[in-house]
């Protein structure tokens, strides 16, 4: 079943989530099947604190959202929120 | 109409001169300064990152809603990343138009987006050697700074 | 905080520079700028004229009550007069505060006041030749412009 | 009687006022109590067309209003509508 396949992708950390990860990107093997779950699942492991509502995601250098589904080889960029200006 | 991501200094004057046309009447500026507080907090410098191909187009895509929304003659922005010290210009915003209401919405509108919406963050370093990212819930470590309101201006 | 006349072009980069303060994190200038065209007429050129005591006083006192209304730094108004050419810059207005929205705010406060109460009087030179005092019924002489509406931006 | 009493005042034109009134300045012998008596009395002389309500009046460089009574000597500026910026 699509729901339980195991795939491989990279996760990019900014700001503060860099911080936190002690990394800007590492190999991820993971059953999550959109974006807001392995979000889930990676701010379990680094203790990320900030609310998904108040983040953003990108998924291969594009702007998505948490429900977007990810495939295999797809970078994912976890974006703390924003502070420009 | 350009949106910037610059690690050398803003130089507002070069980017001004992009802005007149035979048809524009006004011409509204913004430029966000480092300011030596923030919430109380005395800040020494600030440091700020982007993830300069979203940002970019993230910021490309406001100044397009603002020349769709207001009728404006043309928009430009930039902003600072790297590490910046008390006065120096973090982000500069210029529209011109024919008539000023438009200019001064315009520009309002940029600023306003960019700071919700163009994947930058900013750390910032106080008096006493702490330092946080503004706007994040960082946890265990570093200073806590949640608040919706920290904004450099 | 003052407001000048000038006979003699705007610098608005000597102007600016009176504005920075380690408190200042938001600065937001106008300008207005001769554009080629008022409501339908092809411009050709501007001719300012000011009473000049009154005009300082009047202008000096919207920074005053701009300062009152708004939690600005500082404010600095100049406002030229003579003749102008399209692309030259008429009056300029700056403003720095901690916060944009007062920035922004004080800013289009004080252009909006200057020119409904600063006794400064612009005339028109049209392409055809004809010339008119903008906003005023001149009733025989010269071209008729009765429009609140007529301003340079 | 006061309101009777004719003075001696300068009256001082700018913008279109001074090309209607092909001057920049004039002496003039009034009756007029306030200057707002005067303006209608130079604006019948001068053809201005302006009403009262669109302009404004200074007396000897300070901004004052309409109903401001008059007295020998004073130099009356007439602004036309102004147009700033």
């Amino acid at each position: 079943m699509a729901s339980d396949a195991v795939i491989d992708v990279t996760a990019r950390y900014f700001a503060a989530f860099r911080e936190q990860a002690g990394t800007d990107a590492e190999r991820v093997t993971t059953g999550a099947a959109t974006a807001g779950d392995l979000y889930g699942e990676l701010a379990e492991r680094h203790g990320f604190a900030d609310a998904r509502g108040r983040c953003k995601v990108a998924i291969n250098d594009e702007l998505s959202d948490w429900t977007a589904p990810l495939k295999h080889g797809d970078v994912v960029l976890f974006f703390p929120p924003v502070a420009g200006g | 109409m350009s949106f910037r991501i610059s690690s050398t200094p803003i130089d507002p004057d070069e980017l001004k001169r992009r802005l007149p046309d035979a048809h524009a009447g006004a011409c509204v500026t913004f430029e966000g300064w480092v300011r030596d507080h923030n919430e109380g907090d005395a800040v020494n410098a600030l440091e700020y990152e982007a993830h300069e191909p979203i940002a970019v187009a993230e910021g490309t895509k406001i100044l397009a809603e603002a020349a769709q929304r207001f009728d404006i003659v043309a928009a430009y922005g930039e902003h600072r990343v790297g590490r910046l010290e008390i006065g120096d210009c973090a982000v500069w915003v210029g529209v011109s138009a024919a008539h000023r209401g438009a200019a001064f919405d315009a520009c309002r509108y940029i600023i306003d987006e960019i700071k919700h919406r163009v994947p930058i963050w900013k750390k910032e370093h106080y008096r006493g050697g702490a330092a946080g990212w503004v706007n994040c819930a960082t946890g265990a470590s570093g200073t806590r700074r949640d608040s919706e309101a920290a904004e450099t201006q």
